[in-house]
């Protein structure tokens, strides 16, 4: 084993070599040539990538180790290591990440390569890569903070990348005071896990819950697990602080790839994953993330109908599939959500990579009013997308349909009411991806003529990893086959070693088959009701529920009503009155009075000796009156 | 005569001199009324002397006169002064001084 | 009761109305006149304490140098005609108030402590302490110092004069 | 000894003879003597984390006074961080207040001189004299170099923090004649013996007279008006003296001169000043949110974090109060980097109003870069310096004894919300955007650029690797506990 | 007892002066020689007194305390040092300056008196001797219709007090039947035996007690006996108002101190809190009114009000601190007031407007200016904050008067905004102000050396104090 485990001492590798690409490039960002930077960061990338492949092989074999690095902080009894925790769920998220992200880096070496701030861009891009590495791989709950707000940072540096437009910084600041928020709560959860436990570390947390001899109430849990959640919703765009992920949009298309499919968002589903054995002892909690994470799907989903940036509808689509895992996290089967985690991964990146090759495409054009018809001038995307659309819908035989099906089918047997609304969540989202694709690739280009000439597929470093992903996309779901088909399911017997799950009941076949056959029949019927409708398309303004729709059912007006202005009017109002007239009105009103005392008492001296003797006198009878009429 | 009666006399001279100082305009005739003070005082010392049968407050008040004397000659000469320039002794007219 | 009572009454009523006439006479040289009254009758009372000495020191000084010195100021200043303003009686109420009230609150406190003096406040055995010679040996042995000293207060009165009263010679009045 | 002593001396007649210096040669010789006590400082911090040093001989005999220095951990790191600054202020404004420079870098070391005997003093009275000794030149500069409503600004400064300062006269006074007759009746185990035996109520009450002055200086909440006033006037190496020096020694002395000196009346009043100190935190934040002016939404952010360590110390908890030693330190950095940083805008741009800057990433973006890392250094996240700090402050008040200990630290956390608020604004509104007008073109000059990287690597290298400053400033904790 | 008699020699020979040498240079030098001369016979005299007891001269009539002897050296000193500073001003007040310096001289005597009394008698003539010279130089200039007035008042004001002190001691001697204060050796008859608890007082005594409180109030210009003080000092030449503010009016002090703390302290429950009221309103008159004047002469005046309320917690708190405190008091205010009036009276306008911009003009001259200014705040490091400290810390040994450091800690505070005044119009504003003359060399120099005094005062005042 020692040559083995050699490769897991290496672990602090694989976040180094992204750090090390994010330095090059950020000292380098107006050296370097602009070539240079895209392949150091795919090179930085593919190195911690085949690092981490290493790790995973090893893992699989059911090693698992803790590697400290050096004390991050010891002060008293708190004492916290820099330390990397490695096992199957860390060595399954390191794939991920470096995998799809090297995917990316790539895709983005062409999508990016006119810009002027691309060495830039792959430095942040490159540090958004190693943030999440940290969140991923820390050993405790610091160090999976550090990453937590490292990605909130690197999203708000790509978000605004293009940071002379206004409103892309807006949603960049957006972004980062949303997650923000979030973090407060998770910092809360590690408060109180410090202060009712001592420790931050996983092992002696875990430890001592599941020796049973933690002696804090039960309501603990609750707490403790309510805060980390809240983190969740921050990070992963649930409920009610799903709001900056779709402005998210305004990066960079490849950094949305990388902030849905790879890094951020999953952050949430890794974390409450993490902690499986906290949440199982927090029934509340676990029912409250089972309802959020409805509420965002179907919330989510009907918004996306109505959208018509290809980029918001995908961005919709994703808030809709976080919230199906977080049911599945929320009903205890973590390693569901994280088998959807991985598919979703797969198709999300190939949808969006293949949404940028089309906007590329259409010269920057998101709108898909304006396109149409693309099949034939690009293949190739045509193809991948449509695969990632199925896989999405939850057609038999893609990756999609067996993660999705599994949430479903845990969802059934917690409470079948869950099942029928998480039905509703996949039907729409069916609709609405196909109507996507029907408005993008099918029918008539109804483009102007400038983006009708320069049409055309994209580069092969773009189509390259639209074909990769697309493959994963459709092999993904095979490591975690359904009970019915095969009684080994590859990704859990994989993840039992790293996650606890709750209990949850198994069906018998036949009602899975039912489930799985529903399901499925919806989804196609779904499918065909999008094509049908959205053949001859007609874009007359909206009206009623689908104006409604449209508007993202006026939530960001409502958050600006009901939080933004008043904070600011209260704000204002402080400054203006509190500060200026109330404290320093006072304090300055204490100087003002002296002088007004002094200006009154110097009149008493009024120049008149008459006067003075008089006070003389006033003084020394006032003093004997003292004496005589109050000492004794 | 017992000093209670010499204790009433001279507080009440004394007192006669606080009002004078207070209800007159004229430098000098409130002069004169400290006086009437010091001479109250003065009064009361000797019968204090008897009292105790103790000279020295007899001295005493020999050096009340003394400087009573130096004071009148200082007051006078800066009473005059000062009538030399306003060409009044009024103290009501003195408050180029105020505030 | 006796003459020294009656004296005492009577010198008591003279030095009093005496001082009240200082005060209330308008004019300046009739309040010197009556100030004279006051101090002949406080010499008197002197007399009747058996303090010759200070008796005639205070005819000499007193209503002798230093009167006469006002009244040839006041001559001088010709105040003696009755024009001096007088304060409105306002004030001059507010000042007669607050000096009653002054004297009533000494005495209401001065009454309670009759009972503590010696022997009642009546005189100690022989009373020939005022007596010039007894008062010479007091002032020239015991009392020295502060008759050395007080001629530091004569020679600063001097100079006050001087500096005060000598006429400047570049001084054009 | 001769360490000690020379820390304050050094300064102090460097002062003194740059006033007699002509021209530029003043210059030179601030720095070089800056240099000198940053070597100084340096070595301090070696030896005393070994063990503290002390030194004292007698004073005043008469009434007991010492004149006794002490430097352990905490002394020496506020040392450290006095030394490091000087020199990066005089560095970073290099070419600047070329008016009268002998009296302006004068006043700065005399200043430097009163800081180091504040954080060194052991002898209330000496304590006092330096603290008022820091005042005297910092008043001076304010209201000779500052802008126009400079005068009336810093007298009421003056003011301000006189009067606090007398309070604590009072409550020296009357400690010290607890021992009256001891001949050390004003050393520090003295006052904290004769205060600890203080009857409860009393104690209650030198509290306020004590903390009043302190939280005049930090400044905490209803106590804080002067101070953005003052910052938006003085001149901005007076301001990095004020915000990143100065306002440390009010939390420096509430550890070392009030919390040990009356335990019963700092338990008895802990809960009311937490809150207070919350209200200002939160208080704080929302006013730096609709400021306009850089060095005012500076000053409110300072306060909020000054609020947030008033706060950890009277959690009393070990944690939060070696937090407070760390984030001394950190604050000091990340302030002095964010008001250089305003004093190069408002040399280039000519004014301080953010509706009118915009566009520096693409005017000076090495400034921009700077910019963005105190800015997140400010704000707290991690791998910086900041992020230790506050990781600690709030896990010392969520560690506290107090039956709301959560609650105070979930509403402190609010702050750091508001504070991304207000400091992402501010970043949006200077650096990013179109260009706007320019005063002068250029990027970082020579100096700027090391006074510069000199804060940057120490945001990182403490925020990465802050074992060094851990460990120097670990231990002391224990002795502040009540 | 070798120091009254040099004093009143000199002021002798100055009247002889006066009318043989009738150029006024000359005159000053001798002035400043016997000054020097009259320092020698103090620090003798102090040198030669045996240490620890006290000496009676004249049954009775003096008793002479070391802590007593050291006073009139330091007050000699400062009159020293008065005199070199303002050598060339007080020419220009009239002719008689011969017989300025007698009469300086001759209040020498009055303070050397009251520094040594143990016989009320010896106390009324060293008031006397003390007041009649204060009102003859209030008047001094004839020119000015201000210094006659200013002497008018204070001359009736004072003669006023004087009655009131009178009534005050005789009351006193109805009671206890003896005018000793306090006797070398204790079966004496004095008051001190007389009044040792509060048992022992009876109306008359507590009575006369009040009605000399009162009269010392007006002495040391303590509300609402306070009224003559702007009158006087604004009206006075400046180069006497400079004396009478701080020598004179720290002897009165000693005096007050003297009689209040070792005669009538046994009985302090009957007068304590009364006085504390005093100091009380004091404090808050003196400052408040200092704030709104714009005369810097006439602030001085008002500010050496609210200074007298400082040192009123010494008679108050009577201690042996107390006693440390007049003393350490009395120097660095006399220094620091004599200074502030020095530079004063440089100048031709007197307002705070004629400071601004002095730093500009005359560095140095301004220097020290703060100095002396911030040593009347009572800022560390200079001289008024160590005595501010010792009044204080004796005002709050005596247990019952925190309080009222308190408040005179707030006033203190008032106290730095009409100090500051000045500094800002010097440092902070721009003007150019007119200098009477060219400050000379030795000006400069003994300016320096009297801001050395200060800062000396602040940091080690056990040297003024090694005598206690």
């Amino acid at each position: 084993m020692a040559g083995i485990c050699d490769m897991i001492q290496l672990v602090y590798l694989v976040p180094l070599f992204p750090l090390l690409g994010f330095l090059i490039n950020g000292i380098g960002w107006n050296k370097l040539p602009r070539s240079a930077g895209g392949v150091i960061g795919s090179i930085a990338v593919l190195i911690s990538f085949a690092v981490s492949l290493g790790i995973f092989l090893e893992v699989k074999d059911g090693a698992s180790a803790v590697v400290t690095l050096f004390d991050f902080i010891r002060s008293g009894q708190l004492y916290i290591p820099f330390a990397f925790q490695v096992d199957a769920l860390s060595a399954l998220f390191l794939l991920i990440i470096t995998g799809i992200g090297f995917l990316i880096h790539v895709y983005s070496a062409s999508y990016m390569h006119d810009d002027g701030g691309v060495v830039k861009y792959f430095a942040f891009l490159n540090l958004f890569v190693f943030s999440m590495l940290l969140l991923v791989l820390g050993a405790n709950y610091l160090i999976m903070f550090i990453g937590w707000e490292g990605v909130g940072l690197c999203s708000y540096l790509l978000i605004g990348f293009w940071f002379k437009n206004r409103d892309y910084t807006n949603a960049a600041k957006k972004a980062f005071v949303m997650n923000r928020i979030g973090d407060l709560g998770f910092l809360v959860g590690m408060m109180l896990v410090l202060y009712h436990f001592g420790t931050l570390s996983y092992n002696e947390l875990f430890g001592t819950i599941q020796s049973g001899n933690a002696l804090v109430a039960s309501g603990v849990y609750n707490w403790i697990a309510i805060c980390f959640f809240i983190g969740a919703m921050g990070k992963s765009a649930q409920l009610p602080l799903y709001t900056w992920l779709p402005d998210a949009m305004a990066g960079p298309t490849p950094v949305s790839a990388l902030i849905h499919a790879a890094t951020m968002v999953t952050a949430g589903i890794y974390m409450i994953a993490r902690s499986g054995v906290l949440y199982n002892l927090a029934p509340f909690a676990l029912d409250l993330v089972t309802w959020v994470g409805m509420a965002t799907a179907l919330l989510a989903a009907s918004i996306a109908l109505k959208q018509y940036d290809i980029k918001k509808v995908l961005a919709y689509s994703t808030v809709s599939q976080l919230g199906f895992m977080f049911i599945a996290l929320g009903v205890g089967a973590y390693t569901t959500a994280v088998f959807h985690v991985m598919t979703h991964a797969f198709f999300k990146a190939l949808l969006f990579l293949g949404s940028g090759s089309v906007i590329h495409a259409m010269g920057g054009e998101q709108d898909i009013r304006k396109m149409g018809g693309l099949g034939k001038h690009m293949r190739i995307t045509q193809i991948t997308f449509l695969i990632g659309c199925l896989a999405i819908a939850g057609i038999p035989g893609l990756s999609g349909f067996f993660s999705k099906d599994e949430i479903l089918a845990a969802a059934f047997a917690r409470n079948p009411a869950l099942y029928y609304l998480g039905i509703a969540g996949a039907m729409m989202t069916a609709f609405y991806m196909f109507r996507l694709y029907v408005l993008t690739f099918t029918g008539i280009f109804r483009g102007t003529e400038s983006q009708r000439h320069h049409l055309h597929e994209s580069p092969a470093a773009m189509t390259i990893p639209l074909i990769v992903l697309a493959v994963f996309s459709v092999v993904g779901g095979y490591i975690g086959l359904p009970p019915v088909i095969s009684e080994h399911h590859t990704l859990a017997t994989y993840l039992g070693a790293a996650v606890t799950n709750g209990d949850t009941v198994h069906l018998d076949h036949s009602t899975e088959w039912m489930l799985m056959g529903i399901s499925t029949g919806l989804a196609v019927v779904m499918i065909f009701a999008a094509v049908v409708i959205n053949k001859k398309p007609s874009f007359t303004p909206n009206t009623g529920l689908a104006r409604v729709l449209e508007n993202k059912w006026y939530v960001d007006e409502l958050y600006d009503a009901v939080i933004v202005r008043p904070l600011y009017a209260l704000a204002g109002f402080l400054y203006r009155f509190a500060e200026r007239l109330g404290i320093d009105g006072f304090v300055n009103g204490v100087g003002r009075s002296v002088r007004w005392g002094g200006e009154r008492i110097r009149l008493l001296q009024s120049g008149q000796v008459g006067f003075y003797i008089f006070a003389m006198v006033l003084g020394m009878l006032a003093v004997f009156a003292l004496s005589f009429f109050w000492i004794r | 005569m017992p000093v209670q009666y010499y204790l009433f006399l001279s507080l009440a001279l004394f007192s006669i001199g606080i009002i004078g100082t207070l209800m007159r305009r004229n430098a000098i005739v409130i002069f004169m009324c400290i006086e009437l003070m010091l001479n109250a005082v003065n009064l009361l010392l000797v019968a204090f002397s008897k009292m105790w049968n103790d000279p020295s407050s007899q001295i005493f008040v020999f050096f009340i006169m003394v400087v009573a004397a130096a004071e009148v000659a200082v007051g006078l000469a800066i009473i005059v002064l000062m009538y030399r320039k306003v060409h009044s002794v009024d103290i009501n007219i003195l408050n180029r001084l105020k505030h | 009761m006796d003459i020294q009572e009656l004296l005492f009454y009577f010198l008591s009523v003279l030095a009093l109305s005496g001082a009240l006439g200082v005060v209330l006479s308008r004019n300046p040289v009739n309040s010197v006149l009556f100030l004279i009254l006051t101090f002949f009758a406080i010499s008197g009372h002197y007399i009747l304490m058996n303090a010759q000495f200070l008796a005639v020191v205070n005819i000499i000084v007193y209503a002798g140098a230093i009167m006469v010195l006002f009244l040839f100021v006041i001559m001088l200043m010709n105040l003696n005609a009755d024009v001096e303003p007088q304060k409105n009686w306002l004030i001059q109420l507010a000042g007669a108030i607050s000096g009653g009230i002054l004297f009533l609150v000494i005495l209401s406190a001065v009454v309670t402590a009759f009972n503590t003096l010696p022997n009642g406040g009546e005189s100690a055995g022989t009373t020939d302490i005022g007596l010039i010679q007894n008062l010479g040996k007091v002032l020239f042995t015991k009392y020295v110092l502060p008759f050395e000293i007080s001629s530091v207060l004569f020679l600063s009165a001097m100079i006050g004069a001087i500096v005060i009263g000598k006429k400047d010679t570049q001084q054009a009045d | 000894m001769i360490l000690l002593v020379s820390l304050i001396l050094v300064p102090f007649l460097a002062g003194i003879v740059s006033f007699l210096l002509k021209g530029n040669a003043v210059r030179v010789w601030a720095l070089l003597s800056s240099l000198c006590t940053f070597t100084l400082t340096a070595l301090l911090a070696c030896d005393s984390s070994v063990t503290p040093l002390l030194w004292s001989v007698p004073w005043i005999p008469g009434l007991g006074a010492q004149i006794s220095l002490y430097a352990d951990g905490m002394s020496a790191m506020l040392c450290l961080l006095t030394g490091i600054v000087m020199p990066v202020i005089l560095i970073a404004n290099w070419n600047k207040f070329t008016e009268r420079p002998h009296a302006f870098y004068g006043l700065l070391l005399l200043a430097q001189a009163g800081l180091m005997g504040v954080f060194l003093a052991h002898d209330a009275l000496l304590f006092y004299f330096f603290w008022e000794l820091v005042l005297i030149p910092a008043y001076f500069l304010c209201s000779q170099w500052g802008g126009e409503k400079r005068v009336p600004v810093t007298f009421k400064f003056f003011i301000y923090t006189f009067l606090g300062s007398l309070m604590l006269l009072a409550a020296i006074i009357y400690l010290s004649l607890q021992s009256q007759g001891a001949a050390n009746s004003f050393a520090w185990e003295t006052i904290v013996q004769s205060g600890k035996m203080l009857p409860d109520a009393e104690q209650q009450f030198i509290f306020w007279l004590i903390f009043i002055a302190f939280a005049i200086k930090m400044p905490i909440f209803p106590f804080h008006t002067w101070q953005p006033d003052t910052y938006e006037q003085s001149p901005t190496p007076v301001t990095i003296v004020l915000s990143a020096l100065m306002v440390k020694m009010g939390m420096y002395a509430v550890l070392r001169w009030l919390l040990p000196v009356v335990p019963a009346g700092a338990a008895f009043w802990a809960d009311t000043v937490i809150i207070l100190s919350l209200v200002g935190i939160i208080y704080a934040s929302c006013l730096a949110m609709v400021q306009t002016d850089l060095k005012r939404l500076i000053a409110y952010s300072s306060i909020a974090h000054m609020g947030l360590m008033c706060a950890a110390a009277f959690a009393r908890s070990e944690t939060g109060v070696h937090g407070i030693l760390v984030q001394m330190f950190n604050h000091g950095i990340n302030i002095t980097g964010m008001w250089l940083i305003v004093s190069m805008i408002e040399n280039r741009w000519g004014t301080r109003d953010m509706a009118k800057l915009g566009g520096m990433a693409t005017a000076a973006p090495r400034m921009a870069i700077a910019l963005l890392v105190i800015a997140f250094a400010n704000i707290a996240l991690p791998l910086t310096n900041g992020f230790i700090g506050e990781f600690m402050l709030f896990t010392g008040i969520a560690q506290s004894a107090h039956v709301y200990h959560i609650a105070y630290m979930a509403v402190a956390g609010i702050g750091i919300i508001l504070g991304a608020v207000y400091t992402l604004n501010m970043v949006q509104r200077v650096a990013y955007g179109n260009v706007t007008e320019q005063k002068v073109q250029g990027d970082l000059t020579a100096n700027e650029y090391i006074g510069l990287a000199v804060i940057i690597s120490l945001i990182l290298f403490l925020g990465i690797y802050p074992k060094p400053l851990l460990e120097a400033t670990s231990g002391f904790a224990v002795m502040f506990m009540p | 007892m070798k120091a009254i008699i040099a004093a009143a020699i000199a002021g002798v020979i100055m009247m002889f002066v006066s009318i043989l040498m009738k150029e006024k240079k000359p005159t000053v030098v001798l002035a400043t020689i016997l000054m020097c001369i009259l320092f020698g016979v103090n620090i003798w005299e102090l040198i030669c007194s045996p240490k620890g007891s006290m000496q009676p001269f004249f049954n009775d009539m003096l008793l002479i305390s070391r802590d007593g002897l050291w006073f009139n050296m330091l007050m000699t000193g400062c009159t020293l040092l008065y005199v070199l500073l303002v050598r060339k001003e007080i020419q220009k007040v009239g002719n008689y300056v011969a017989e300025y310096f007698a009469l300086i001289f001759f209040i020498l005597v009055g303070v050397y008196l009251l520094s040594g009394y143990s016989n009320l008698l010896i106390l009324f003539l060293g008031i006397e001797i003390l007041s009649i010279p204060q009102y003859i130089l209030a008047g001094s200039d004839r020119k000015s219709l201000k210094s006659s007035e200013a002497a008018l008042k204070y001359f009736l004001m004072g003669a006023f007090s004087t009655g009131i002190l009178l009534m005050g001691i005789v009351l006193v001697y109805g009671a206890t039947g003896t005018f000793v204060t306090f006797a070398a050796d204790y079966n004496v008859q004095s008051l001190a035996v007389y009044l040792t608890h509060a048992s022992s007082a009876n109306a008359l005594t507590v009575t006369g007690i009040l009605f000399i409180m009162i009269a010392f109030a007006f002495k040391v210009s303590a509300v609402p006996m306070h009224m003559w003080t702007p009158d006087v000092y604004d009206g006075a030449p400046t180069p006497f108002t400079a004396y009478m503010a701080t020598v004179v009016k720290a002897a009165a002090f000693f005096a007050f101190i003297r009689l209040f703390q070792h005669t009538f302290g046994g009985l302090n429950e009957h007068w304590m809190i009364i006085l504390a009221i005093i100091t009380a309103a004091t404090l808050f008159v003196g400052n408040l009114t200092a704030v709104f004047q714009q005369s810097v002469k006439r602030m001085l005046a008002y500010s050496s009000i609210a200074q007298a309320g400082f040192m009123l917690f010494a008679v108050l708190s009577n201690n042996a601190i107390a006693s440390e405190g007049i003393i350490i008091y009395a120097v660095a205010y006399s220094v620091a007031t004599i200074g502030v009036f020095a530079v004063l009276m440089k100048l031709k306008d007197y307002t705070y407007d004629g400071f601004n911009g002095l730093a500009r003009k005359e560095p140095l001259l301004a220097f020290v200016t703060t100095i002396f200014l911030l040593s009347l705040a009572g800022i560390p490091l200079t001289g008024g904050f160590m005595a501010k400290y010792y009044v204080l810390q004796a005002a709050v040994l005596q247990g019952q008067l925190f309080w009222l450091v308190i408040f005179a800690l707030l006033m203190a505070a008032v106290s730095v905004y009409y100090y500051f005044r000045v500094i800002i119009a010097m440092y902070f504003k721009t003007g150019n102000p007119e200098l009477l003359a060219p400050v000379s060399g030795g000006d400069k120099i003994l300016l320096g050396f009297t801001c050395l005094l200060i800062i000396l005062l602040g940091v080690a005042p056990q040297l003024f104090l090694t005598s206690i």
